[in-house]
Parts: structure tokens; C-alpha cells; sequence
């Protein structure tokens, strides 16, 4: 039988580095969109207890033995690298609607601050803090680990994202050049 | 001419320039404004209107005369650049603009002879006769001796960004005051940016020979510095002007990141910074206004505070005997100052009758400048003196009417400022800005001691509405003079045809001009300002504007605060076209949307269309293809007659789940989905609230609480927006979950008579679906979705698979279907296929179509509501009157366009005789017939009748039948097959 | 007094001293014919062609400021006859040739340009609905040319044609389409108005409209009142506040909408170029100014100034479409207050109170139809009878679905 | 301009879609008279001040909010989400 080989959205291009900054893809497995239904929200918690997460406040993530749950919007979650099932939830697979795009190293906020209208410093936009908000004129799930920025993206914007970030990069490292 | 040991260039670094094809050489950190003063060079530009030589009057970005074009290799250029803000860098070069043939000779000075007619707004009064003559001469005359510096006409190549920056205090300007906020606020621990549009903060302090704290005043702005770059939480932003005021707490603001270098890669020329502030102080400081004379326009004249900066920073003397004309005590310091740096200063002429006499130099008091000569250069100055006159050698007249604070940022949200006696300025008025605290001289607070305190006071108020405490900074001793001043707007001058005082240097408007506006009733300031074009040039009035509303005042027998005053809007200074828009050059302007199945039809030779964000295949092309439309015709035939495949994944696509998801779809869509089966699909309608067509698609049954609904590509966004709303507005106690998954799956049109052996080949188990059913399906052991849907109207499905199999399934469709005789299809046979059917597309729901007029009416369900139901049924919305969707067939074989308009034959081709329009065209290779869909006035009772087409643009004038506007398969046999 | 090239030499070598006011400063009078509430262009050539078409010099303009101060003073002055929904055709058209002979009539250079308008088009789709409005355009007997995409680079050859986001296509040319002097315009009505007898009375805010039994008095100012038989609100910005004070509510919502113009250059850009995709469109002004906008900012807003999404947004369509104009700088910004209506076109029509008449709505396409707006406004005031070219301007077709919706946006104000 | 988000917090104005007035919240009853659907639509007080009026957090979270701000001045006085309203739409 015939096999149908998966590629990742930004599957070609090879990670970019400016200075001490630099950009890769990281392949995600899987993103299941959570959303409790009306009144299921004690289910929903239930159901994710053996992973170890609860169901997040705005703004946030966390992350358990590589499961990631970050916030998405009212009432929804992504659930990252890891299979849920439960009727107490609308359940969405969007394992190939977005791409995952890290960014690290000195200047990474920098950067950012030059695409995203927020406040990114380490002081205001700590670890474990998550951002449902513009990335120039695409819609992105912006994550600042212990070590990098992770944002998701729509999959067929993702070569614009790239393009964007990377050029910003230049820009900050030139400017580091002076 | 530089004097050794004064300023703060290096004179050990020598920086070669250009200026209008001569060689040069300055220091580093000249501007080129210094570095022309420092070579002798006096006449750098060209006024506006009259062309009169022009010479350095400020050293600051409020300059109006010293306009240059600078240029790079390759011939791209700068126009507009203020010599006085532009730093030297090695290799420089740059010229003077707005003359012709050369700066010296320049023949458009003739409209100096001609200033009499040329005077206030005559253009208004002539030009009229003949009428054609002013598009075909007057106008563009006009055109050409208008204008200042020329662009290039060359792509702008350079690298340009934007950013954002967050604080908590946003202090503007690093003079005196703004040093002291920066560094109260700082110590206090607060988030603190300083901006200063200066290479070099300091402020006046650099440009003066003040003393604080018992030393030299460069010494205290060294230490404030040092310990400023040392607090982490204080970052300083120098060459930064922030521009504009905004809503909320936000500020833009322009730095000139690489403009004072050679260009080199990727190093942005501009930022446009947007700054979110939660505090911010207005430490901009003031602006010396000069004094409107006879000929006070000559190269040489020169603000007094600009005499001092090329002086003490520079270390310019900017002549060789030089003269100060001033109205206030302050100004008098540049003739101190040049005294001790050993210029000659030939006399002080003060305005005030009743000032001090204690320089060593002539003094005339209660005097004024009435004449001045020298065409290209100053030589004398005339001045009136206790009931005489006198004749002095000058080659630098120094002039000051006083300050103005700098407050036009208060003035962004529309504040007016408020007039001030004791000054003769306009002071911010208190809460113009919210969160906006002018401080020291942009308060109108004039001495260094009170600025000082100013400034800390402004930052303490701050610190105080962030909750923080003081940090009690130790202010240093200053001097603290009162600032004296007579206010002294314009010395009369004789009447005589050619005799001016200018006031608008840079637009060349003088105080007749502003007379002549009073004389004429514009004696609104507002009208003044248009009719006479006074601060309307690119200092946009800095040096003349409270001067020019005095001249008005006193022309109209009112108080300049009675008179009013115009507004300050943004930008305090002009920012580039490319830094604000950086980004948007070239596909950046908006996202591109790439498609799985891209590179396979790029390597397919397929052209890829726009078709909104996305770029989809326009045709495939098959070698020994003439042309498009060969192609096309081809591909419409192998679906008719084989299988095809699309890639149709940019429809939209959201998931609906709850136990309410029907009901919602039902509220949402104009016919009924809460009795769809499971497994099934249905065609819906989906109107706007105002009863017009927002958008169709289809929406799936999964299980019994989910849904996924299609939209068309244009408007998936505008639909999930509707859908939000509809969801949070009305149904938000509705067991309902919305999520847009169009990005998640990829999905293939699959379409003509061998569609289901194709199917059969890629499908592990194919099932086996009726029209308008849908099943889970395993895709080479691939989980995806199978939908028997056609927009081609033949046998069809769609089939979805994860988007990150799309391409592999793309490819392997493609393979499968060539060898049944099928293969790719692009955007332009999917039209084809679609028209010959009679299908929609946003060319036919243009946002003002109805149901009624697209024969779908009774779509709109009897039994339930639903969005725009109501206003559907408005009268004017469905009737005879109405344009209904029909089929238009030629009788003969010529071509057909969409955008033509329909006419009874016979009956004359005008608005009124208008029956409809075409919307959508094509050649039926299956008819072979062209093809029209349009809209005809009561056009389903027409049926059979001739209509008349004609494209006047196009040269297209047909005789149709009208039809109905399915024309092929009409019966549907096709589909169910 | 008459202006000529000969009057301006004339007084020239006499110093002008002989020109005269342009407008005298009357009084307000205790009643008039008519008073019009408002002296922006709308209502000074309302004003200008009751005393000119109709006789009426009993009349009186109020105006609250300035005259011309509103959207007639703040515009990008754009002037065309490109609509094609029948009722916007035939009124837009009409006032392109009221404009084609203005300073004649006016015996003012208002400088009517007509450097021909230029709308780009991005893809088929596009181009279809341009051939559809060209030809609209030919059918009412004015002129429009589809250029493909060889035609608009012999045109404007400095666009980018090789790299930008939305490639284009070809461009539908509107010849006779340009650009006018907007104060000129302000001044010349006013001027010609009160020379015919129209008390232009400036620094008068309209604080009350007086009804008594369904019929209107007269109104109220700050001036102090004023009896008139017959009332005409032409306030586009204002329109909701004015018509409240007799109790009406519109189909209105203002918006602010934002333009720019950059410092002086020589010229660059001879035409008006209008980008669609990009919500940008631009010329140069005859000073060398280059003027631009784009699109509302989108928010409710009184306040005649706007932010910087959209100011950015037309930046860089600016520089997608034509990168050239990257090193020019934008030297001022600016808002002005529109009328928006629910399907983008104007109201000119009575009003449930009998002699009260109301002229607004303008969108953002008011200063086009300054000539033809006060034409059929005058004509609606002195005959009580619509004029045949604006007699679907009507304020119930909200409600009955007659509508004039030229973008296809719906009910929406803002999307027009 | 800027509006605080009642979940994301306070954005940049260029993360919103603005819709309208509040009126777009009373949506008449089926049966309504065409005046009250002509209301709902189309006439509004549209005042110089104190407004409320709809706005989609379209690039964040995708809740619609109810903003009451002033036209004039710009100030944001409360953000309030549609779907939480007490009592739902009015």
C-alpha cells in the first residue's frame, strides 16, 4: 500500500541564525483544540487529571512530562502532544492548522516587539505566560518558555511568519553591529 | 570658520563631505549645516515661491531654509533633508534643491521681480480664462516651479522597521529638565524611556556656556548620562523624535537608526517606534521665533540660539562680525559669548527701551533692524535708534523675538494651547494630553534653576500616579535669571511694491501677506493660514506661526489670544513614507497563503493567482499549449468527460459542536439544518442581517451535535466574525463550540465520470455515498473526510486529509487521474465548469444580491427565524424591479464579457434604458457556446427574450438569449449519478 | 468685485490695496427667507444656488466656526463621476459638470484639475466589477477607459509592477476625474453667495430648532433667534446632534477618516491613483504636496483625528504599490468627522417636519458633489420637490430596501 | 488607542474589529414591526460622547466586547464581554 508522507509546514527550509539569535521549526505531533461544553467544565478537569494539567487561566500555559495545555480564548485550550477523549469537551484536531516556530537567544524579545504589539520583556512576558495576539497581520498563540519564544501560526501563513521574523533579526542584529 | 579649542566636534577625526559637487572637509560630530558654516559656506538653499538665496536660521530640525537633497550611489535620493539635523559621515554628499539651472543662478529668482503680483492667494483670482488653458499651461507651470526637493522615481530599496516599546515613563526631550525626570524617575526604580531627538542628549545645555553646580554644564549632563546608561531599567533613545500623541498612552515616534552612517546592509535607514507609555513628561524645550523686517530673510541671518549652538557646540563662528537683534535679555548672551571666543560683535540692537548697555560692544537699545542688504550673503544691517538710523557692517545678524515652548505634542488630542502675557507664547494647556506633563521650557519655565526643578517636579508626579515613592534627587545650582521679554512681532517698513518682512520663511509669506488675508475678511486664523499658506511648509509654522497670528491680531484690531490660534497636528516632524509603512514593501504588505498543494503545481508550470490571501493554480499547461484558454478548455473537458482534481482547501472550514449545533446552524443559515441526517450535507444560504446574501457553502453532518460548514474563500473570515457574534450575542447559553479548522485539512475536488475510480484507488474502503452524503474514509490508512459534493456538476467529492498529507495526496490524485485519462484542474476551468452550471460565486453575491433575486427565495425558511429574514422581506428588496439572475447565450459566436450592461434591442444605450449587467463569462467548450450568468430587471419572467449586450469598454455589443441560468445538466443527472 | 490676471497685475502695481472683502460680516436679522445650519461647502453652494437658481436672497447661512472649516477644508479633493448604481450615477455626474464650469461661474479658480483618476484593479474578478461601473459610467454619457496592465505602465511607470503584493492587473481611467482646491471651493461659494445677498454668519452655533405642530419656526443660536420659514440642516459630521435638537434620529454614525499629505517635491505623480486593494489613493498637489488616505479608522469617533493602525496600514499600501514614495515624508495627518449611512450614499430630502429640509450622509465622498448636493438641495428647498438627479437619496429607503449600496457592504455604517 | 481586553488584557487597537452600536444587541423579535427592525439596523443615536459599542477581539481571543467610551475624547470608560452580559443581549 501506497504511504502518504506528512510534511511539516515549513518542511525545506533549514533554521536561520543572526548573531546569538536564532530561528527553527519545531515539529509538533499533536494540537487538539479543547472547549468544555455548557456546564462540563468539573468533567473536563477530570478528564484531564492523568495528564497531569488543569484547565488554565488566561494568558497562561503549562506543561507536564511534555504535554503542553496553553490558553487559547474563553473556554478553550490547546492541548499539545497528547491524546484527550472525553464527551465533556468539543474536541478539535489542529494538529496541521498551525505551525510551531521557535525563537531564542539574546535580543529574542527584541525582535518579537518589532512584530507583536506587546509588551515582551522578560520583566512584564515571564516564562509559563501565553499571548493569543496578532503576529503583524497573522493570527499566532505566542508561548515564552524557560529558553525561547514558542509561537503557533496558521500552517499556509507559516513561510510569512518566517520571512517576518527573520527579517527582523537582521534588522536587530545590524543595529547589535553598530 | 571653526575656532580652535570651542565645541564639541573632534577635530582629530576629519570627515570629507560633498555639497553640491564641491568637496569639503568637517569633524566628526558636525551636522552638514555646521560643516557648510565651518567651510564659509552661507547660501544653501533656494525659498519656495520667490527663490530668494537662503541661509542656514536654525540648528535644529524646525529648520526651514537649509533643505538639501542627499544622495547615494545609484542615483537614489533623500529630498528635504534639514542640513541642520543631518550628521557628517565620511563619503556625504548632497545638494541644494528647488532651483534651476544652479543654487547661485537661478532663473526662477525672477519671481522675486515679480513678487508684487504674486502676493496672498492671487491664484484664486486668474488662471480661469481659457478654461482648458489650465490643465494644458497654468497648471503645470505652476506644478513645476512648485515643490521643494525631487524624488528619485526609484524604488525605495532600503531597509526600514517598526517596532514597539513598553514603559512606564516616557520622558521627552534630554534637556535640563528632561535629564532630571529621567534620572528622578530612574533612581526611583520605574520603567523610564528618554527620547531626545538629538544625536547627543543635553539639550541646550550643549549649545550654551552655563554653569551648573559650579562647573561647565557638559560636565553635569556627563555624569546625568553616565548613571542614566548605567540603571537597567532606563533606556535612552537618542536620535529618536517622538511625533505624535495618541490615544491611550501611545506615542510614535522616529529614530534615524542608520542615517548618520554610510548605508550598509540590512541596517535599518528609520524606525518608527510605537511607544506605549503609562506616564509620559514633555521635556521637548522651546523654540527661538525670529522678528519679521524688511529682508530679514538674507543667508546670514541666523536665530541667536543658533549663533550660540554653532559657536559653543560647533565651534563655528557662523561671521566674522556679527550683530544680535533681540527683543530679550537671554539672546544677548550669543554677543557675550562670541565676544569671548574672540568674534568680533559689532553691535546688540535691543528692542527694549528701557535694557542694560554692559557689553563691550556698541549697544542700541529701544532700537530696531529696519533694512538689511546682501543678496547671497548678509553685509549690512539698517538700524532705527533713537530717531536715527544707522548702517552697520555685518555679515551675521543674530536674531531672537523670543521662545516659544515647544508644546505641540499637547496639542495632538486636539488640546488648545493658552496664551500667555507675560511671555508672549503659547503655553500647553494643563490636561491636554492625559498622562502627558509638560516640564521646563516646553511649561514656559525659562531659567535652568526653575527647569531643573521642573523637571523633577513633572517626575514626581509621574512616580506618584505609578505608586511609587521619590527618589529625592539632589538637584545641582543653576542659574535662575528671569526671562524678560517685550514681545516684538514685525518692525514696519515703508510701503513700496517690492519692500517684505517675512514671516513664513519657508513658505515665503510676509506680513503683507497676512495683511492683504485681514484686508480680504480671511480674519479667521484658520483662514489666514489657508488663504496665505503661512505655516503650512515643512516646519509647518515652528518659526512663524505665533508671530504671523500677532501680525492678524493687530491687522483686525484684536488680541493675539482673542485671535486664536491654528492647530498642531501630527507628526512634530516629518516622518518618511517608508519608515511608517516599513514592512508593506513588496508581497508585505499582507500575509501570503501557501496552499500544500503550491510547489507540486508550481512544478506543474502552473501560473498561481491571488485569490484574496492565498495563491491558487490558474491552469495547468500541457506542452504545445497556446494558451490559457487551451489549457482551460481542456481541463473542462477532461472533467466533463474524465476526472479532475482541485484543490479546493482555501474554502473555509469551521467545526460545530453542542447539542445545540443544529438549532444554531438553522438561526445562522436562511434554510433548515436540524434535520439533516447524519452523514449527510446540505447547501445553505447564509444572509447578512440587513436580508442581503452574505455567503453559501454546505455544511456537513459528522454526528448528530457536530457540524463542519464551508464558506466561499473570500469571506471565510467575515463569516467566523458573524458566527461569534451570533454565538456570544444570542445564543451564549447555547450548548455550542465554534473552531475554524480551514487550516487543518487539506481538501481536493475530485470531479467527472471516473471520479469514484479514483476515489476507489486512494480509499482503503471506499463507502458507498449518495449525492450530498459524507462518511469518515481511511486515505492510504490516513484518516480524512469524503463529501459528495460538485461544483462542477458532474460526479464529485471532496476528500480532506490532515494538512500535512496534502501534498503526498495532491501528487498522488494527480498520478492516479492521469492515468484514468483525468488530472490537475485550475481556477479557471473550476469557472468554467461552475458557469456552464449555473453555480455562484461573490461575482454573483456582490453583497447586493437578495434570495428573491437569485431565484433561491423560498430557501428562506417559512417555519423558523434566522438572520435576516426580516429585512429580507423590505419591499424594495424582492419584486419586478428587482435584477434576477439569468443565463445569457449569444446568438452569434462572439465572445462575451462580464461587466457589460443589458438593453431591449432597438431601445437607445443610456442609464435610464439600463436593464442589468453581466456578472460572470465564459466559452463552453462543452456547449461551445460563450456564456454569461448576469442580471436582468424581472428577468426569470424573460426567459427566451433577446437582450442586447454591450461593453462599451470592450467593444462588445451582442444579441443574447436569455436563459435559465443553469445550462448544463440541468436536470441534475450528472450529479446523481 | 470681478477677479482677472488683469485686475491682479492691476492691484499688484498698486500694492493691493484695492481688493475688497471677500465676504461681508453681517449681523444675524431676525428672519430670513431660509436659513441653512451650516458653511461648509454643502451649504454655502445650497446657499449660492437658492439666491442663483431660485432667487432666494432672504436667506442665511450659520455656521458654528469658520466657513469651509469642516470635511470641505479636510479632504483629499478628489473629484469624479465614477458611481454606477442608478440614482448615484446621474447626481455625481451632474456635479462633475457643475465643477467643469465652476470658475467660470463662480468667477473664482477653484483649480479643477482634471489629471484623469486612475483605479487599479488586482485581479479578473476586479476588472469585471470596474468594466461594469465603466461602462455604467459611458451609459450616463461620462467617460472611462479600461487600461490592461501595459496601459497603466505607460501611465505610471514608477509603480511597482514586478514585486508588489497584489500584482496589477490594468486600471479603469477615468479622464475627466481630478483634483480641486477644496478651500477655493469653500470661498468661491461663499463669495458668490454673498454677493447675491446671503448672510454668511460665522461664529453662530444653531443651539435649537423651533417646531410648532409638526411645522418649523425658525432656530436658535448662540446669536441669538432666528425665524425662517424654511430650514435646511446641512451639517455632514454633525448631522445626529443637529437633527436631534428636532428630534429626529439618523441613519448615521460618524467616523473619523484620516488623511496625509507629505512635504513639497517636484512633481512626481501626475494623476490620481487610486488602490483598491490597498485602500490607498493619492496625488500630488499643485504646491507639490503629495495627498493621500485610505480607509476609515473604523471606530465611532467625533474627535477629527485618528490612530496609527490605519495611518501605518496606508503607509505601507504606499509602499507596496509605488515604493518610490518611500523617502517622501508625511509633514502633516489630519481627520475628518463622516456621515456614515447604512448603504454609503447621501440623504438630500424633506423630513417629517414641514420646512425643515436635510442634506448629509456624504460618506466619505462629500467633496465631489459639493456643486451638485447645494444644487438639488436648493431646488428641494424652493420647490419642496426633489430634484430629478438626487431623488433616490432618500432618507426612508432604510426601511422600504431601496438602496444605493455601491461597495455590496450592507447595513453596516462603517464598511462603505 | 487601546482597549483592556477583559481576558487578554489591555492590546493595541489594531487587534480589534469594530462592528458598531449597542443597538446590534437588540435584535427585534421575529415578528417585530418593520420600524423596529429599521432601528435595530440603521438609525442611531450616534452621540458626541458617551457611546457603547461592539468590538471583536478578533487577532486574540475572538469574544466579542461591549465598550462604552467617549467619541469625543476617546476614553475608554468599561469593556464588558457580549456573551457574559448580564441577563444576555440586551
Amino acid at each position: 500500500m501506497p504511504k502518504l508522507i506528512a510534511k511539516t509546514p515549513l518542511s525545506g527550509l533549514w533554521p536561520v541564525t543572526h548573531r546569538d539569535l536564532s530561528l527553527s521549526e519545531v515539529a509538533l505531533d499533536r494540537i487538539t483544540s479543547v472547549a468544555p461544553f455548557r456546564g462540563q467544565e468539573k468533567a473536563l478537569a477530570k478528564a484531564l487529571k492523568p495528564l497531569g494539567l488543569a484547565f488554565l487561566a488566561p494568558n497562561s500555559f503549562a506543561e507536564k512530562a511534555g504535554v503542553r495545555l496553553v490558553w487559547t480564548g474563553r473556554d478553550q485550550a490547546f492541548l499539545i502532544n497528547a491524546v484527550l477523549e472525553t464527551p465533556a469537551a468539543a474536541l478539535t484536531d489542529q494538529s496541521d492548522g498551525w505551525a510551531c516556530l521557535r525563537l531564542e537567544g539574546a535580543g529574542a524579545a527584541d525582535v518579537l516587539m518589532r512584530l507583536y504589539p506587546l509588551d515582551l520583556r522578560a520583566q512584564v512576558f515571564a516564562p509559563g505566560q501565553a499571548a493569543r495576539a496578532g503576529l503583524n497581520h497573522m493570527a499566532s498563540v505566542l508561548m515564552r518558555t524557560e529558553t525561547a519564544f514558542e509561537l503557533l501560526v496558521f500552517r499556509s501563513m507559516a513561510r510569512t511568519a518566517w520571512a517576518e521574523i527573520a527579517e527582523a533579526m537582521q534588522h536587530v542584529a545590524a543595529r547589535r553591529a553598530l | 570658520m571653526r575656532i580652535a579649542g570651542k565645541g564639541l566636534t573632534d577635530p582629530s577625526v576629519p570627515v570629507g563631505f560633498r555639497f553640491d559637487g564641491r568637496d569639503y572637509v568637517g569633524q566628526a560630530g558636525d551636522t552638514l549645516a555646521s560643516a557648510l558654516l565651518a567651510n564659509g559656506v552661507k547660501l544653501v538653499g533656494r525659498s519656495f515661491k520667490y527663490h530668494r538665496p537662503r541661509g542656514v536660521l536654525t540648528a535644529g530640525s524646525e529648520e526651514p531654509n537649509a533643505l538639501v537633497e542627499v544622495l547615494e550611489e545609484g542615483g537614489q535620493r533623500t529630498p528635504n533633508v534639514r542640513a541642520t539635523v543631518q550628521e557628517l559621515y565620511p563619503g556625504l554628499a548632497a545638494r541644494s534643491q528647488n532651483r534651476f539651472p544652479t543654487l547661485g543662478f537661478d532663473l526662477l529668482a525672477l519671481n522675486d521681480l515679480a513678487a508684487p503680483l504674486l502676493g496672498a492667494g492671487f491664484y484664486y483670482k486668474t488662471f480661469m480664462w481659457p478654461r482648458h488653458f489650465w490643465e494644458g499651461l497654468y497648471e503645470p507651470l505652476i506644478r513645476r516651479a512648485a515643490g521643494l526637493g525631487s524624488l528619485s522615481r526609484q524604488h525605495d530599496a532600503a531597509a526600514y522597521e517598526k517596532a514597539y516599546a513598553f514603559c512606564d515613563l516616557l520622558v521627552i526631550g534630554a534637556g535640563p529638565a528632561g535629564l532630571v525626570a529621567a534620572l528622578e524617575a530612574g533612581r526611583a526604580g520605574a520603567d523610564v524611556i528618554l527620547a531626545d531627538e538629538d544625536a547627543r542628549m543635553g539639550g541646550r545645555l550643549l549649545s550654551e556656556t552655563l554653569v551648573l553646580e559650579g562647573r561647565p554644564g557638559m560636565e553635569w549632563v556627563t555624569s546625568v548620562l553616565a548613571e542614566l546608561e548605567s540603571l537597567p531599567n532606563v533606556r535612552l533613545m537618542p536620535r529618536t523624535t517622538v511625533t505624535g500623541a495618541y490615544d491611550h498612552g501611545t506615542y510614535g515616534a522616529l529614530e534615524r537608526v542608520g542615517l548618520h552612517l554610510a548605508p550598509r546592509p540590512y541596517l535599518p535607514r528609520e524606525c518608527f517606534w510605537r511607544i506605549v507609555a503609562k506616564q509620559a513628561i514633555l521635556a521637548a524645550g522651546a523654540l527661538e521665533r525670529p522678528v519679521a523686517f524688511e529682508n530679514n530673510d538674507r543667508p546670514g541671518i541666523m536665530l541667536a540660539s543658533a549663533v550660540r549652538s554653532y559657536l559653543n557646540r560647533y565651534g563655528v563662528a557662523p561671521g566674522r562680525r556679527v550683530t544680535v537683534f533681540t527683543n530679550n535679555e537671554e539672546a544677548r548672551r550669543t554677543a557675550r559669548d562670541l565676544m569671548a571666543a574672540g568674534v568680533p560683535v559689532a553691535a546688540i540692537i535691543d528692542a527694549r527701551p528701557h535694557a542694560s548697555a554692559v557689553e563691550d560692544c556698541p549697544v542700541y537699545t529701544g532700537a530696531t533692524v529696519i533694512n538689511t542688504r546682501g543678496r547671497k550673503g548678509l553685509s549690512h544691517i539698517t538700524v532705527r535708534h533713537g530717531g536715527g538710523e544707522a548702517l552697520i557692517e555685518t555679515d551675521c545678524l543674530a536674531i531672537s523675538g523670543g521662545w516659544n515652548p515647544t508644546l505641540h505634542l499637547t496639542c495632538h488630542r486636539n488640546g488648545r494651547p493658552l496664551w500667555n502675557e507675560a511671555l508672549a507664547a503659547f503655553v500647553p494647556a494643563p490636561g491636554a494630553v492625559p498622562g502627558l506633563e509638560p516640564a521646563g521650557a516646553a511649561a514656559g519655565i525659562m531659567s535652568t534653576a526653575a527647569c531643573l526643578a521642573s523637571g523633577q517636579r513633572a517626575a514626581r508626579g509621574a512616580l506618584e500616579a505609578l505608586g511609587r515613592k521619590p527618589a529625592a534627587i539632589r538637584l545641582p545650582a543653576a542659574e535662575d535669571a528671569p526671562y524678560v521679554i517685550q514681545a516684538l512681532w514685525q518692525v514696519p517698513h515703508a510701503p513700496g511694491l517690492w519692500r517684505r518682512a517675512w514671516l513664513d520663511f519657508a513658505n515665503d509669506v510676509t506680513v503683507k501677506d497676512v495683511k492683504l488675508a485681514a484686508q480680504e475678511n480671511f480674519v479667521s486664523v484658520e483662514h489666514m493660514k489657508r488663504y496665505t499658506t503661512q505655516g503650512m511648509a515643512p516646519d509647518q509654522g515652528k518659526n512663524s506661526n505665533v508671530a504671523a497670528l500677532a501680525v492678524l491680531a493687530d491687522a483686525t484690531g484684536r488680541s493675539v489670544a482673542e485671535t486664536g490660534v491654528t492647530t498642531f497636528r501630527p507628526p512634530y516632524t516629518p516622518v518618511s513614507i517608508a519608515a511608517m509603512g516599513a514592512g508593506g514593501r513588496g508581497t508585505g504588505f499582507a500575509p501570503q497563503r501557501f496552499l500544500t498543494s503550491h510547489t507540486a503545481s508550481v512544478e506543474r508550470g502552473a501560473p498561481m493567482i491571488e485569490a484574496g490571501l492565498w495563491y491558487r493554480a490558474g491552469y495547468f499547461p500541457r506542452p504545445g499549449e497556446a494558451d490559457w484558454r487551451t489549457a482551460c478548455d481542456r481541463e473542462v473537458r477532461m472533467v466533463r468527460e474524465r476526472a479532475g482534481v482541485c484543490d479546493v482547501s482555501t474554502l473555509g472550514k469551521i467545526d460545530i459542536q453542542g447539542a445545540d449545533a443544529g438549532r444554531f446552524l438553522d438561526f445562522v443559515y436562511a434554510n433548515t439544518f436540524s434535520t439533516l441526517p447524519v452523514g449527510r450535507v446540505r447547501y445553505g444560504l447564509m444572509l447578512r442581517d440587513d436580508g442581503h446574501v452574505m455567503d453559501d457553502g454546505t455544511a456537513a453532518r459528522l454526528a448528530d451535535g457536530h457540524f463542519v460548514m464551508t464558506t466561499t474563500t473570500a469571506a471565510a473570515g467575515q463569516v467566523m466574525r458573524h458566527l461569534d457574534f451570533v454565538q456570544q450575542a444570542f445564543c451564549a447559553d447555547w450548548d455550542l463550540r465554534l473552531m475554524s479548522v480551514t487550516e487543518a485539512w487539506a481538501q481536493f475536488a475530485v470531479a467527472g465520470p471516473r471520479a469514484r475510480a479514483l476515489l476507489a484507488s486512494v480509499l482503503d474502503a471506499p463507502p458507498d455515498l449518495p449525492f450530498m452524503g459524507c462518511a469518515p474514509v481511511l486515505v492510504h490508512g490516513v484518516k480524512g473526510r469524503l463529501f459528495r459534493i460538485s461544483f462542477s456538476g458532474e460526479e464529485g467529492y471532496e476528500i480532506a486529509v490532515p494538512a500535512r498529507y496534502g501534498e503526498a495526496l495532491f501528487r498522488d490524485l494527480l498520478a492516479r487521474a492521469e492515468v484514468l485519462g483525468g488530472g490537475p484542474y485550475g481556477m479557471e476551468a473550476l469557472n468554467v465548469l461552475r458557469i456552464e452550471k449555473g453555480f455562484l460565486t461573490h461575482a454573483e453575491l456582490h453583497g447586493r444580491t437578495t434570495a428573491f433575486d437569485l431565484g433561491l427565495g423560498r430557501m428562506i425558511s417559512a417555519g423558523k427565524d434566522c438572520i435576516g429574514k426580516a429585512a429580507s422581506q423590505r419591499p424594495g428588496l424582492t419584486g419586478p424591479e428587482r435584477e434576477q439572475l439569468v443565463g445569457l447565450r449569444p446568438q452569434t459566436e462572439a465572445p462575451l464579457t462580464a461587466g457589460a450592461h443589458l438593453f431591449v434591442p432597438g431601445e437607445e444605450v443610456g442609464r435610464a434604458q439600463d436593464q442589468g449587467y453581466t456578472t460572470s463569462v465564459c466559452y463552453s467548450p462543452t456547449l461551445g457556446s460563450w456564456l454569461a450568468l448576469g442580471f436582468l430587471k424581472n428577468g426569470r419572467a424573460r426567459q427566451g427574450e433577446v437582450i442586447r449586450v454591450v461593453d462599451h469598454l470592450r467593444a462588445v455589443d451582442v444579441l443574447c438569449e436569455v436563459c435559465d441560468p443553469v445550462f448544463y445538466d440541468r436536470e441534475g443527472e450528472k450529479l446523481r449519478a | 468685485m470681478r477677479y482677472s490676471g488683469l485686475k491682479v497685475i492691476t492691484e499688484g502695481l498698486f500694492g493691493n490695496r484695492g481688493w475688497g472683502q471677500v465676504w461681508r460680516n453681517p449681523a444675524p436679522k431676525a428672519e430670513y427667507d431660509a436659513v441653512i445650519i451650516g458653511g461648509g461647502g454643502h451649504g454655502l453652494s445650497t446657499a449660492y444656488y437658492l439666491a442663483k437658481n431660485h432667487g432666494l436672497t432672504n436667506i442665511a447661512v450659520l455656521e458654528k466656526g469658520y466657513l469651509g472649516g469642516g470635511n470641505v477644508g479636510r479632504n483629499t479633493t478628489i473629484v469624479r463621476a465614477n458611481y454606477f448604481l442608478p440614482g448615484n450615477s446621474e447626481f455625481y455626474s451632474h456635479s462633475l459638470k457643475l465643477w467643469e464650469g465652476l470658475e467660470a461661474d463662480l468667477n473664482y479658480n477653484v483649480m479643477h484639475s482634471q489629471r484623469g483618476l486612475i483605479n487599479l484593479f488586482h485581479s479578473d474578478g476586479q476588472r469585471d466589477a470596474f468594466a461594469r461601473r465603466g461602462n455604467a459610467m459611458i451609459n450616463q454619457g461620462d467617460d472611462a477607459e479600461l487600461l490592461d496592465r501595459d496601459g497603466v505602465r505607460a501611465l505610471l511607470p514608477y509603480l511597482d509592477f514586478d514585486q508588489t503584493r497584489f500584482p496589477i492587473y490594468g486600471g479603469l481611467l477615468h479622464r475627466r476625474g481630478g483634483t480641486a482646491r477644496h478651500d477655493a471651493v469653500a470661498w468661491g461659494y461663499a463669495r458668490g453667495a454673498d454677493q447675491r445677498g446671503v448672510d454668511l454668519i460665522q461664529n453662530c452655533e444653531v443651539t435649537g430648532i423651533d417646531i410648532e405642530g409638526g411645522v418649523v419656526r425658525g432656530v436658535q443660536t448662540t446669536r441669538g433667534a432666528i425665524r425662517a420659514k424654511k430650514v435646511g440642516m446641512v451639517v455632514a459630521g454633525r448631522s445626529s446632534q443637529v437633527a436631534a435638537m428636532a428630534g429626529l434620529r439618523l441613519p448615521v454614525e460618524s467616523h473619523v477618516l484620516q488623511a496625509f499629505v507629505t512635504e513639497g517635491l517636484k512633481p512626481v505623480i501626475d494623476h490620481v491613483i487610486s488602490f483598491g486593494m490597498g485602500h490607498f489613493y493619492i496625488s500630488q498637489s499643485d504646491k507639490g504636496g503629495l495627498v493621500f488616505g485610505g480607509d476609515l479608522d473604523f471606530y465611532a469617533s467625533y474627535a477629527a483625528r485618528g490612530n496609527l493602525p490605519m495611518m501605518e496600514h496606508v503607509m505601507e499600501a504606499g509602499m507596496t504599490l509605488m515604493p518610490m514614495i518611500g523617502r517622501a515624508r508625511v509633514l502633516r495627518s489630519w481627520g475628518g468627522i463622516m456621515d456614515m449611512t447604512p448603504d454609503g450614499s447621501p440623504i438630500i430630502d424633506r423630513t417629517p417636519i414641514e420646512g425643515l429640509y436635510l442634506d448629509c450622509g456624504w460618506n466619505y465622498g462629500g467633496f465631489k458633489a459639493v456643486p451638485a448636493s447645494g444644487w438639488c438641495m436648493a431646488h428641494l428647498m424652493a420647490t419642496g420637490q426633489p430634484h430629478e438627479v438626487a431623488r433616490r437619496f432618500r432618507l426612508d429607503r432604510f426601511a422600504t430596501g431601496h438602496l444605493l449600496d455601491e461597495e455590496g457592504t450592507g447595513s453596516q455604517h462603517n464598511l462603505h | 488607542m487601546r482597549l483592556t481586553c477583559p481576558l487578554c488584557g489591555p492590546r493595541d487597537r489594531r487587534e480589534f474589529h469594530y462592528l458598531g452600536a449597542e443597538e446590534y444587541l437588540r435584535r427585534p423579535a421575529a415578528e417585530a414591526a418593520s420600524a423596529a427592525w429599521d432601528d435595530y439596523l440603521h438609525n442611531r443615536d450616534n452621540p458626541a460622547g458617551e457611546t457603547r459599542d461592539l468590538w471583536y477581539h478578533e487577532a486574540g481571543c475572538g469574544q466579542w466586547l461591549l465598550v462604552t467610551r467617549d467619541t469625543v475624547s476617546h476614553d475608554i470608560r468599561k469593556v464588558e464581554l457580549v456573551a457574559t452580559l448580564k441577563g444576555g443581549a440586551k
